[in-house]
């Protein structure tokens, strides 16, 4: 299985799902501000959690290369 | 000085950016007509606001066809009128309310929350500011600057009513 | 392979220079400790999650918090690192380290002076306090050792410039054609920018705010101390921005595995910023009353021009780290971004810091955007937008920075890596977290600077809730306060290391170097005149229109609190008595 | 650039890893210089940042402010 390189490391997982939930936080944001969407608080983030967790465990599990632990 | 091409596009689009802001806020100005508070408000001894003409007794006045003036005294920690205990300030809705606002002590803010009414109030000086309202509603008024130790208590009321529910007195 | 290399470091060939800059940094990061804790009581008090104090000493802790961390944490840092990066550029010790070291000293008494006059707020038993915000606004008054405390500070900084101007000069007689290396440019235009903008505050608290808290003066006038204080209040920005543009520039293309793009593109920015960072202060005071419409546009279309340099940076950096990342290996139009060494806490530190300073950048050109103002001015908005800009960009690239720097600086290694990347990620995450919904609160008309948030009335919520932004702010801070104490505790750790060899970093050239800029790019005195000119230009005439309204001192201001007066009566009468028996 | 005195400092040098990265990082493959280098992907980065920008630049100005109750006339 082929993996994109950035998830060599636990390190720079951690950096990319932080990245990715930072940018799923702002567009509810935007959803709000600027489409007068209102997704509801609680269901939005525990979900965008989730499938971040879910995400994270997944791409550790089949980490390909450089096994050593980085945080 | 050589310089790589796509950092002068880059270049050429930050100026563009730039002026494109410049001509946005010009345009809010000449287009839309949103004028900045100034300094036409002209100056008054914070010592004497309670003997100056009109702040001296605070509040609603009619001055023209569906147009008022709105003198408010800020002081630690009140607006006059506005506040609580001197009743909210009330003007009808489809006119132009014209505030002057000053300090009797230290500076303050006066905010419309949730709106674009937002000045400064500066002891000595008097802050005008001209709105129109088009809505009827209630509206938060509150000081947006550190005033002293009880700041978080100074906040003041806006009800715009309706014209046929307008009695011309403060509340 | 080792993270070994076989220069020698920092501290190897300049052991007392190394102390020096050690010194600084460890007196930023004390304040940077208390100026969190400060950060972690407001964010819960306003947010009415967790009360520990009451609501009248929340200005206290909002001052404490203001001053620490954006006056004295992020000078000291900045000295420190300047001190580091004029002695590596030159390669050259100060001409007496002595005074390198009075400087030291006398910012470190007036930030103690200062400190105290603040923290003394919170015991109601001694009269002294200073509880008057970062901004300090006549007539509100604080302690005259808060006021002698900042001018000392200050004075403490001139020191440190001139040092370094001396350091250039001795240099320059030896070197007489060579190019300015380009981390002593960067320190030395900083320095020609604060010493201009500087002179505004200096003249506020000597000739107005300290002689009036002394009683020596009766009455100061508001809206001339206060543009005053914008004077200076605006360029202090970027005098905290421009180290960490330094670290941008020149650090972080290194750790990214490449080099600088442009040398000459860098110097231009630079000058930039002293030519345009101090005729822009107006913009603070868009909607203050008694200046007029035509001087606050003025002061708008110069702070549009100073996106200029901040904008060509954000090219200049990136396509830095793209050539680090393509030497690396990286292909594509996206794909090099994963060949970065994002592994690396300095590296990921700062490139987190840019990527949140490319948001704090949008919220400031709205706020500089003039008629805009009325929307945003003095609401949570501003808070969010310099937690972004001075919080972020400022303070994590100093984190990171430290990460590379101190090793260099100690011999030591820091104490753990893995941490030290959790405690950046943790700040990107938890100043997302809190900008986000302080820019949001703001539209919302939240106002900043309040102790309670439970106004008699609602604020307009025109998508989820208060409470619910409330909650984000009240997330993000702790998230915050974790990721300082993480740092602190993991330098604190890293002071414990074994000492070894092989730490020496070298800085490589830029891919475009200073000989492909013209020489007139070094002629300081040329920018400083043209500075002091703009300067002139910018503020003549609203200064002369204040001054003309209301007079020098303003007529009838009466300081809030009054608290010295009584002590300064006392001493009065002494002196007078004690005159009366000599006579 | 600015290290152009320190004789020790060189093209060479660049291999030098970072004393903040982890053991084990990549090292530098290839080197390119200054003619061989076109930054496409800041260049691509930055068209985005642009792109943004106008875009909320025009939503804060138009709408959030123009289009707030209470106009704000003087």
């Amino acid at each position: 299985m082929t993996l994109p390189s950035f998830v060599r490391t636990r390190g720079g997982m951690l950096v990319g799902l932080v990245m990715l939930g930072a940018i799923g936080f702002e567009l509810r944001t935007v959803a709000g501000m600027l489409f007068g969407i209102d997704l509801p608080a609680a269901p939005y983030f525990i979900g965008m959690v989730a499938i971040l967790s879910i995400v994270g465990v997944y791409l550790d599990v089949t980490r390909s290369t450089s096994p050593d632990t980085a945080t | 000085m050589h310089i790589h091409s796509y950092e002068k596009l880059w270049l050429g689009m930050a100026l563009l950016l730039i002026v494109g802001f410049i001509g946005t806020i010009t345009y809010g100005t000449v287009g839309a007509g949103v004028q900045m508070v100034d300094d036409s408000g002209g100056n008054v001894e914070p010592g004497n606001v309670s003997e100056h003409e009109e702040f001296g007794e605070p509040g609603v006045e009619k001055v023209g066809e569906n147009e008022y003036d709105v003198h408010v005294v800020a002081r630690q920690f009140v607006f006059n009128p506005g506040s609580e205990v001197y009743g909210a300030i009330e003007v009808p809705v489809n006119s132009t309310v014209n505030f002057y606002v000053t300090s009797a002590d230290v500076i303050h803010g006066f905010s419309i929350a949730g709106t674009n009414a937002n000045t400064m109030v500066i002891p000595g000086e008097v802050a005008e500011i001209t709105i129109e309202t088009e809505e009827t509603g209630e509206y938060g008024i509150v000081c947006h600057e550190y005033c002293g130790e009880g700041h978080h208590n100074m906040e003041g009321l806006l009800r715009v009513v309706p014209e046929d529910e307008y009695n011309g007195s403060t509340q | 392979m080792s993270t070994q290399t076989d220069q020698p470091s920092f501290v190897d060939r300049y052991p007392e220079e190394a102390a020096v800059v050690r010194r600084s940094l460890l007196v930023a990061f004390v304040m940077l400790g208390i100026g969190a804790l400060m950060g972690l009581v407001q964010a819960l008090h306003r947010t009415n999650v967790l009360r520990i104090i009451d609501s009248a000493d929340y200005y206290t802790v909002l001052t404490a918090h203001g001053v620490f961390l954006a006056i004295v944490f992020t000078i000291f840092f900045l000295v420190g690192l300047y001190q580091w990066a004029v002695t590596r550029s030159l390669d050259r010790s100060p001409v007496d380290i002595r005074f390198t070291h009075a400087w030291a000293t006398m910012m470190t008494v007036g930030s103690l002076m200062a400190g105290a006059a603040i923290l003394l707020g919170f015991i109601d038993e001694v009269p002294v306090s200073a509880d008057v915000l970062f901004t300090f606004y006549a007539p509100l008054q604080a302690h005259p050792i808060f006021y002698a405390g900042l001018a000392i500070f200050i004075v403490g900084t001139w020191m440190a410039g001139a040092d370094w101007f001396r350091t250039w000069l001795a240099w320059r007689k030896d070197n007489p054609d060579e190019r300015i290396p380009l981390q002593t440019f960067m320190v030395l235009t900083t320095m020609i920018m604060w010493y201009v903008a500087t002179l505004g505050v200096a003249v506020e608290v000597l000739v107005f705010l300290l002689p009036w808290s002394l009683g020596l003066i009766d009455s100061v006038d508001p809206l001339l101390t206060r543009t005053l204080f914008w004077f200076f209040g605006h360029p202090v920005v970027y005098f905290w921005l421009m180290p960490a543009y330094l670290l941008w520039y020149t650090v972080m293309p290194k750790i990214a595995g490449g080099r600088l793009f442009s040398d000459p593109l860098a110097r231009v920015v630079f000058i930039l910023f002293v030519l345009l960072s101090t005729p822009v202060g107006i913009h603070h005071q868009y909607v203050d009353p008694g200046i007029a419409q035509g001087f606050k546009f003025i002061a708008m279309t110069n702070t549009m021009f100073l996106l200029l340099p901040s904008l060509l940076t954000a090219f200049t950096v990136v396509a830095s780290i793209e050539h680090g990342a393509r030497q690396r290996g990286g292909t594509g139009l996206f794909g090099w971004l994963t060949a970065l060494p994002w592994r690396d806490p300095a590296f990921t530190g700062m490139a987190l810091a840019g990527l949140l300073f490319a948001a704090g950048g949008f919220s400031g050109m709205v706020n500089a955007g003039m008629n805009i103002n009325y929307l945003v001015h003095n609401t949570l908005w501003v808070p969010g937008h310099f937690h972004l800009t001075v919080g972020t960009a400022v303070a994590l690239t100093f984190m990171a920075g430290t990460y590379w720097l101190w090793p260099q600086l100690t011999n030591r290694e820091i104490y753990s890596r893995p941490i030290a990347l959790a405690q950046v990620v943790m700040w990107f995450g938890g100043m997302a977290l809190m900008s986000n919904a302080m820019h949001v609160a703001g539209l919302f008309g939240v106002p900043r600077r309040t102790a309670e948030p439970q106004y008699s009335f609602d604020f307009p919520a025109l998508f989820g809730t208060i409470g619910e932004l409330r909650l984000q702010i009240a997330v993000g801070g702790t998230l915050l306060f974790i990721s300082t104490v993480l740092f602190l505790s993991n330098l604190a750790f890293s002071l414990g290391t074994p000492k070894r060899e092989g730490f020496g970093q070298t800085i490589p050239p830029a891919l475009s170097g200073p000989e492909d800029s013209p020489a007139v790019l070094d002629n300081m005195k040329l920018w400083a005149a043209i500075a002091v000119v703009l300067v002139v230009l910018a503020y003549a005439l609203p200064l002369g229109a204040i001054i003309s309204d209301n007079g020098l001192f303003g007529v009838g201001i009466e300081p809030y609190p009054m608290l010295v007066r009584p002590l300064f009566d006392w001493a009065g009468a002494t002196l007078a008595g004690l005159a009366e028996v000599i006579a | 650039m600015s290290g152009t005195t320190v004789p020790a400092e060189s093209n060479e040098t660049e291999a030098e890893p970072s004393v903040s990265a982890a053991t084990g990082q990549e090292e530098i493959q290839r080197e390119l210089s200054h003619e061989e280098y076109d930054p496409k992907g800041t260049l691509a980065l930055i068209l985005i940042y642009f792109a943004i920008l106008m875009a909320m630049w025009v939503f804060m100005y138009f709408v959030e402010f123009l289009g707030n109750e209470l106009v704000v006339v003087g």
